[in-house]
């Protein structure tokens, strides 16, 4: 569901003529003269709203992406700016949210699953189900083989010491949820994230 | 945060110590100016460094690094012995008044019950003294030396401005300056708030740096108030999610914890959790432990927990160690005792101590997963990228996956802020190329895992098979349903006792008051009950609606617990129900209940009179300037050197660092001697970046290209160093070559009569992304960790630093 | 995209027609940086950077948290960090947002040959109509405050245009809507003016006995101004002109003297012409080669043996 | 080349393939010049294909003139070396405007204005394209101070118009001097025009004239 109640923005766009924006200082002209000097690049753009994925301030944030969900159209982001009804940060960013669109699409943004095998100096791209087959037997054959049951005192302790997760204190909680779940289930107890540090 | 990002507008004083929040939060800094402008507060920075905090700041003061607790037992001792405590606040609502044991003593550094082989405490006597009616004895006079505030006092006597100065390596003045405007605060109408982050956190004394400051705001009445409080700014968006969920190696969701091998049955377990009042009529909410435990337990495992099988307790793992953190978890790996590690959106190879371990512990695995949106060096480690990465691929036998997921913007979901907000938010984009959500890839191996146990059996595989997952996909949960899950609902019929509204099966909880402990509710984290509710999603609220402008918004998004935005608010009002401050009140009595723009913190019908504490969760009531048993080191906070230290430890000479701090063979033989590495090095974060991950993007690369050190004139001076040029950084573990930036921010300060240089490392570089290459200040840092969390301690240590020339590949 | 039909300029560069100006009483607007606020945490050159899809080279770090180390092209804005010890001792770390200042009296719009390729609005903003300019760097020279900087690429002019893009359409500049402490503030230049009365009153209470607005009258004021604590010694914050001006040399050169110049040629031409039609062209007539001839056959007399 | 009987060279081949080189270059430059000096002349650099186009061949267009001048001054250096006539001529020089030459004393190969031509341009071109590298943007922006820019393209602009008039003065007065034109495209003179304009060179020249 992507929100797109600031509409305001938008309608400047569309409908400028219409509007009193005098107390910016341009009248009806603006549009020509915008055309001028460089298109105003939000016009049609579709806003969603989101929260900054850095640090725990947690600003609100719009998300303006080319395209408007049309079966034929894949959306791009274009550009990303504060969300100004959010109360902490009324639309504000810092050095590192103002530059959200190049973490986006980061040249070094991952694309596909790649592999590594023991010795090797390159990665290789491989398949999804290759990737999780494979871990699903390392982690499978590790636990057989590590997993302690009951301690020395014969108490049951049902944990699994071998393998261990860092989970990601930049993924939503819903996310940690379902990786807390999934590292319990197998007893896993090494197990933290950056909290820690 | 026990405050908004909103509420320091509140402010009289504002105090940043302990971290930069300038630099670190920008965008909540903004409530630090606004206080400024608005409400005429001045700021006070206390930093090694003259930051970019400092350079907004009315007053600032150098201090070494590491010796926060000197600086704030002296700030204690100064309010103590100028009778600058706010006395109803501290007398009604803090445990001043206890009386501790008499086994309980402090000598030449060390409290009662200290074990020299184990470097542990015996904790028995940090306790108070219990009347035969149960409760903790009381003197209201503070006529008896065994009362809290009459130990605290004698324990911090020793922090005199001229000691503090000696530590610290604060000018006496400036100290003093700082003391005064501190002390200004305990007014009853006038508030201080403390900004803190990693600058207390990682230190070997860590939560002790935090507690010392929490004293200090106990003391002047600051907790509970509007512009108060004790307010940890964190780090990452959702840090605060991922603790309250219990994605740490002790915790299940909402702080419970995971159980231990000596709590051999969920009895033995509940026993020790749910606490008693100490004190007469006290709330204690941990009393309803049980409540939340078995909704936890029916989340997870729904039918599998039942009360037969002790809500399928054994289905939990157990510890036999109090906590297998990360730094444990490579010294594991380096000993051979680790086959797999998963790394999901976090890079170890930067992000913790002593790198040189690190990639030995990676290298000895069998095999390593990293799932993140960016290429990490910890995805790399085995390939050679020069001198900062000199590995040798051939000879590594791990396997690497590098899982690609999709980032912030191509999913839906939430993030808790640091003032503990549940923001809801919406995917804009598909992710580039095939790259997958984290939930669809740990539901692919959960999937995959079940199929191959359910097919060739193997060790325990009940908790695996029994563990809940009713999704609609479930090889990719939608967000929508696992929030309702956390938030929990009803799993039978409930008629409420004194409503009598009966909530049939699988209506969603409007709050953890509906929890039972009798498997009738499940919640998969109790204090987000009320996230989600039958009203909808509550994360997801947008009215930005502020009543007197006090930065309380609480009808914007939602917030844990219950919806309350400043923790202990009870405390913003005396012992009758008036506000301290009239002009600022969160809740008052109004006769009949608690009333304000907030949440009460506390029994909405409970009358004033009822001398129930407003610090409900704890078992006094009370907030503690003596801390029990609740802490490794002791009930007080006393000042241990770091594990680095350019100097001894003038208070106790013989204990010089925390003496219960954690230590493996290796690492300790790892540390270095003042004698080869003279300077004290401190490593943070610039406002540019956000830690290894905006060196990946092109803007941010941009604004801080390149890695240095921060060092002072007088030093560059001394060592022939040039302005912009290249020097060489080293400690017991390792050496960085960078840039360095000579600069007048830092100061040689004066301790124990000796010039002592602070050197700064920026944290930001390493070898992927579009940033220039760098060594990474973990490179340097000592794998050694707070002795209650085991934060590792990046704040403090000992380098050296030599002029060189520039690296060659 | 003629920007002829706009009737919005009320400067336009190089051109000897008045602007249409039949609007000319918009509101002036003004961004207002207050320095004693900044912390240089450099979101609004980020913000500027993403806006404007502004992507400078990747630099080295130069021994300050200056980066890039210079405005150019693709850097219209810059914090410019200047560490100072004052009177008392203590430090200071004075901070400030650094680019084009708007000048009610544009240095560059003055110096620039070309029409049209620098404009400035009846709002006050001053642009570059990068279609229009030629790339000989004049407006480098007109500039007092030393901004505007020309690509290497396609030889054009560029500096920050106070986002005029978002202004059009009734929104702050990135760099004012990013910057997170609110150092950065947009709006009519009378009620940035009055911000500024009230942050000064604040300064003086903080001790900082000399803040003051900087508005220069120099360049007639500016719609970019600092609130500064050293109001006294503007050139502290890393080189702001105490006293910026046009340069008297291109007051010179763009002033008085360029008609004065064609005006001579011209004169000289049609001195020239008036010279032709009265004196006429000074002719080779035949007695002149007769001279010739008869001079010629006397030295070969005389030169016979 | 093809000229009628009896007639005197006046430029060599190479000297008027110098000149022209100049000439061109001068108006090329003049024009792109002037299209940036004053708004009112703009129109001008749409003969170099728009304003980027002037501004950018202009400096190059600098450099080449001072090469071809270097061509002229070792051509002609010599014979614009001031002498004792032209202090006698320049005194009539009111005589001179009025084409009454029957008061204007012989003079040799050069009179004075011609000299003032050579020696002005001599002058003026090396300082032109000294203060154009300064100003030019493209490869000395950054060489200099904005001062220093300043006080160049001051400079330059002073230069130019100096120039500008040195120009016109020239041309006129090749159109004005009848003959003059031809002696600059063809080469040659009549004997009665260098007896009438140049009567001491042209005796020079007889004097020296070898035996047919």
């Amino acid at each position: 569901m992507a929100l797109t109640r600031r509409e305001f923005i938008k309608l400047t766009g569309m409908g400028l003529a219409a509007s009193s924006l005098g107390v910016m200082g341009f009248g009806a002209s603006g549009v020509a003269q915008a055309a001028a000097v460089r298109p105003f690049k939000l016009t049609h753009a579709t806003e969603t709203r989101n929260t900054c994925t850095y640090c725990s301030v947690a600003c609100g944030i719009l998300i303006y992406s080319m395209g408007d969900k049309a079966k034929n159209a894949r959306s791009n982001i274009i550009h990303i700016e504060g969300d100004p009804d959010h109360p902490v940060n009324r639309g504000t960013l810092c050095p590192k949210g103002s530059a959200l669109l190049d973490i986006v699409h980061a040249p070094t943004r991952l694309k596909a699953p790649r592999y590594r095998e023991p010795g090797g100096t390159e990665f290789r791209e491989v398949t999804w189900d290759f990737a999780l087959d494979r871990i699903a037997r390392l982690m499978k054959d590790d636990r057989d083989k590590h997993f302690i049951a009951t301690n020395a005192a014969g108490t049951t302790v049902n944990r699994w010491t071998s393998t261990g997760m860092l989970a990601a204190s930049a993924s939503s909680s819903e996310t940690a949820y379902l990786t807390w779940k999934v590292a319990r289930s197998l007893g896993m107890v090494v197990f933290d994230n950056q909290a820690r540090v | 945060m026990t405050n908004t990002w909103q509420d320091i507008k509140n402010a009289n004083v504002v105090i940043v110590m302990g971290g930069n929040a300038a630099e670190a939060h920008p965008c909540g800094f903004k409530w630090v100016i606004e206080a400024k402008i608005e409400n005429g507060a001045k700021l006070v920075v206390v930093d090694p460094r003259f930051t970019r905090t400092a350079s907004v700041a009315d007053y600032y003061a150098p201090i070494r690094p590491g010796t926060d607790i000197a600086f704030l037992s002296g700030v204690m001792h100064y309010l103590l012995t100028n009778d600058k405590i706010q006395h109803s606040y501290v007398k009604n609502y803090t445990n001043a008044s206890l009386l501790v044991k008499d086994e309980f003593t402090f000598t030449d550094g060390l409290f009662s019950g200290f074990n020299d082989q184990t470097h542990s405490y015996d904790k028995g006597s940090w306790d108070y003294e219990i009347g035969d009616d149960g409760f903790a004895k009381a003197d209201d006079t503070w006529q008896n030396p065994r009362c809290v505030i009459n130990l605290l006092k004698q324990h911090v006597s020793r922090y005199t401005p001229e000691m503090v100065s000696r530590i610290c390596g604060t000018p006496q003045d400036k100290f003093l300056h700082i003391c005064e405007l501190i002390a200004g605060t305990s007014a009853p109408d006038r508030a201080m708030t403390s900004l803190f982050a990693l600058g207390w956190t990682q230190h070997t004394v860590g939560a002790q740096n935090i507690r010392a400051m929490a004293m200090v705001q106990l003391l002047l009445g600051n907790i509970g108030v509007a512009g108060g409080g004790m307010n940890a700014l964190r780090g990452h968006s959702n840090i605060q999610g991922l603790t309250d969920i219990g994605l740490l190696s002790n915790q299940m969701p909402g702080y419970l914890n995971l159980p231990t091998d000596k709590e051999t049955s969920f009895d033995e377990y509940m026993k020790t959790r749910q606490f008693k009042p100490l004190r007469p009529g006290q709330t204690s909410y941990y009393q309803n432990t049980k409540k939340m435990t078995v909704s936890l337990m029916k989340a997870l495992f729904g039918d599998a927990a039942t009360v037969d099988n002790h809500w399928g307790y054994d289905l939990l793992p157990k510890l036999d160690i109090p906590l297998y953190d990360i730094i444990k978890a490579f010294e594991m790996m380096n000993n051979g005792q680790m086959t797999g590690y998963i790394c999901q959106g976090f890079n170890p190879l930067q992000a913790f101590p002593d790198r040189g371990k690190i990639r030995a512990g990676l290298s000895k695995l069998k095999f390593l997963v990293t799932m993140d949106p960016l290429d990490t060096e910890t995805s790399r480690f085995w390939q050679d990228f020069g001198p900062q990465n000199p590995a040798r691929s051939r000879e590594i036998q791990t396997e690497v996956f590098q899982l690609p997921t999709t980032c912030f913007a191509e999913e839906n979901g939430s993030l808790v802020n640091s003032a503990r907000w549940l923001q809801w938010h919406w995917k804009a984009a598909d992710a580039p190329g095939i790259a997958k959500s984290d939930l669809w890839i740990m539901s692919g191996l959960f999937q995959r895992l079940r199929a191959l146990y359910q097919k060739e059996g193997g060790a325990f595989p009940d908790a695996l098979m029994g563990m809940t997952w009713k999704y609609t996909d479930p090889w990719e949960p939608d967000p929508e349903e696992l929030a309702k899950e956390m938030n929990g609902k009803f799993l039978a019929d409930v008629t409420d006792p004194v409503t009598q509204v009966t909530s049939k099966a699988g209506t969603l909880l409007d709050g953890f008051g509906q929890l039972h402990d009798d498997g009738s509710t499940a919640s998969g984290c109790w204090i987000f009950a009320g996230c989600f509710t039958e009203k909808g999603n509550q994360m997801a609220r947008r009215d930005a609606t502020d009543p007197r402008e006090q930065g309380i918004a609480p009808n914007w998004a939602w917030a844990w617990p219950a919806n309350r935005r400043i923790l202990y608010n009870r405390a913003s009002a005396d012992p009758e129900g008036k506000a301290w401050n009239p002009k600022k009140p969160v809740v008052e009595w109004n006769g009949s209940k608690w009333v304000g723009i907030d949440v009460p913190d506390y029994v909405v019908t409970q009358k004033p009179s009822a001398n129930d504490g407003p610090f409900i969760m704890t078992v006094e009531g009370q907030g503690r300037l003596f801390a029990r048993n609740l802490m490794a080191e002791g009930p007080f906070p006393e000042h241990y050197e770091p594990m680095e230290s350019p100097v001894v430890n003038v208070l106790h000479p013989k204990v010089g660092p925390n003496p219960v701090a954690r230590v493996f063979d290796h690492d300790r033989s790892n540390f270095g001697k003042p004698g080869d590495f003279p300077y004290v090095a401190t490593t943070y974060r610039l406002t540019e970046h956000f830690h290894y991950w905006t060196k990946h993007a092109l803007i941010n690369a941009i604004l801080q290209p390149e890695e240095f050190i921060e060092i002072g004139e007088a030093l560059a001076k001394e060592k022939g160093i040039d302005q912009g040029g290249w020097v060489k950084v080293s400690s017991k573990r390792g050496e960085v070559v960078c840039k360095a930036y000579v600069t007048k921010r830092i100061k040689p300060l004066m301790v124990d009569g000796k010039a002592t240089h602070v050197i700064g490392c920026p944290i930001h570089w390493g070898f992927t992304g579009q940033a220039r290459k760098g060594y990474g200040a973990n490179t340097l840092t000592p794998s050694v960790g707070d002795a209650n969390t085991q934060t590792p301690e990046f704040k403090a240590f000992l380098v050296n630093v030599e002029k060189t020339s520039a690296p060659v590949g | 995209m003629s920007d002829m039909q706009s009737q919005d300029y009320v400067r336009r560069s190089a051109s000897t027609m008045t602007p249409p100006s039949a609007r000319n009483v918009e509101d002036q607007v003004a961004k207002l940086i207050d320095v004693s606020r900044c912390i240089g945490c450099k979101a609004c050159q980020a913000a500027c950077m993403e806006w404007n899809n502004l992507r400078p080279e990747i630099g080295h770090f130069e021994g300050s948290y200056e980066n890039p180390n210079d405005l150019g092209p693709s850097v219209w804005t810059l914090m410019k960090f200047n560490e100072y010890e004052n009177e008392q001792g203590n430090l200071e770390w004075l901070i400030r947002k650094d680019g084009c200042m708007h000048c009610e009296d544009p240095g560059c719009l003055k110096a620039c040959p070309a029409p049209g390729a620098i404009v400035q609005y009846a709002n006050g903003i001053v642009d570059f109509i990068s279609d229009k300019c030629i790339g000989c760097g004049y407006c480098v020279k007109g500039c007092p405050f030393n901004i505007p900087r020309i690509s290497k690429t396609d030889h054009k002019s560029y500096k920050c245009t106070l986002c005029s893009d978002r202004v059009t359409v009734g929104l702050e500049p990135a760099c004012v809507k990013a910057c997170p402490t609110g150092a950065i503030m947009f709006g009519a230049k009378t009620d940035m003016q009055h911000q500024a009365a009230e942050r000064i009153v604040d300064l003086k209470a903080r001790g900082f006995a000399h803040a003051g607005l900087y508005d220069p009258p120099e360049v007639q004021g500016t719609h970019v101004m600092y609130v500064l604590h050293h109001a006294d010694k503007p050139s502290l914050y890393s080189g702001l002109p105490d006293k910026p001006h046009i340069s008297t040399l291109v007051q010179a050169w763009k002033g008085l003297y360029k008609p004065l110049a064609v005006a001579a040629v011209a004169l000289a031409a049609i001195g020239a012409f008036f010279h032709w039609i009265t004196i006429g062209p000074n002719e080779t007539t035949e007695e002149d080669e007769a001279e010739a001839r008869r001079e010629m056959r006397e030295t070969e007399e005389e030169q016979a043996p | 080349m093809t000229r009628p009987a009896n007639t005197i060279t006046r430029y060599t081949t190479v000297n008027r393939i110098n000149h022209w080189i100049n000439a061109g270059l001068f108006i090329l430059l003049l024009v792109s010049g002037l299209s940036m000096f004053h708004p009112i002349l703009f129109w001008l650099s749409g003969l170099f294909g728009g304003g980027q186009w002037a501004r950018a061949a202009h400096p190059w267009l600098g450099i080449c003139l001072m090469v071809s001048w270097v061509g002229m001054i070792i051509q002609f250096w010599r014979e614009n070396l001031p002498n004792r006539d032209d202090v006698a001529w320049s005194k009539a020089i009111t005589h001179v405007v009025r084409n009454d030459d029957g008061h204007v004393p012989p003079i040799g190969r050069n009179n004075p204005g011609q000299k003032l031509v050579f020696w002005s341009m001599t002058f003026l071109i090396p300082v032109l394209l000294f203060s154009g590298l300064l100003a030019w943007e493209v490869y000395f922006g950054k060489a200099t101070s904005i001062e220093v820019q300043r006080v160049a393209i001051l400079v330059h602009s002073l230069c130019a118009f100096a120039a500008v008039l040195v120009f016109v003065v020239h041309v006129y007065a090749a159109i004005w001097i009848s003959g003059s034109v031809r002696s600059m495209t063809q080469g040659y003179v009549t004997p009665g025009w260098a007896w009438h304009h140049h009567r001491k060179w042209f005796r020079e020249l007889i004097a020296h004239r070898k035996q047919p």
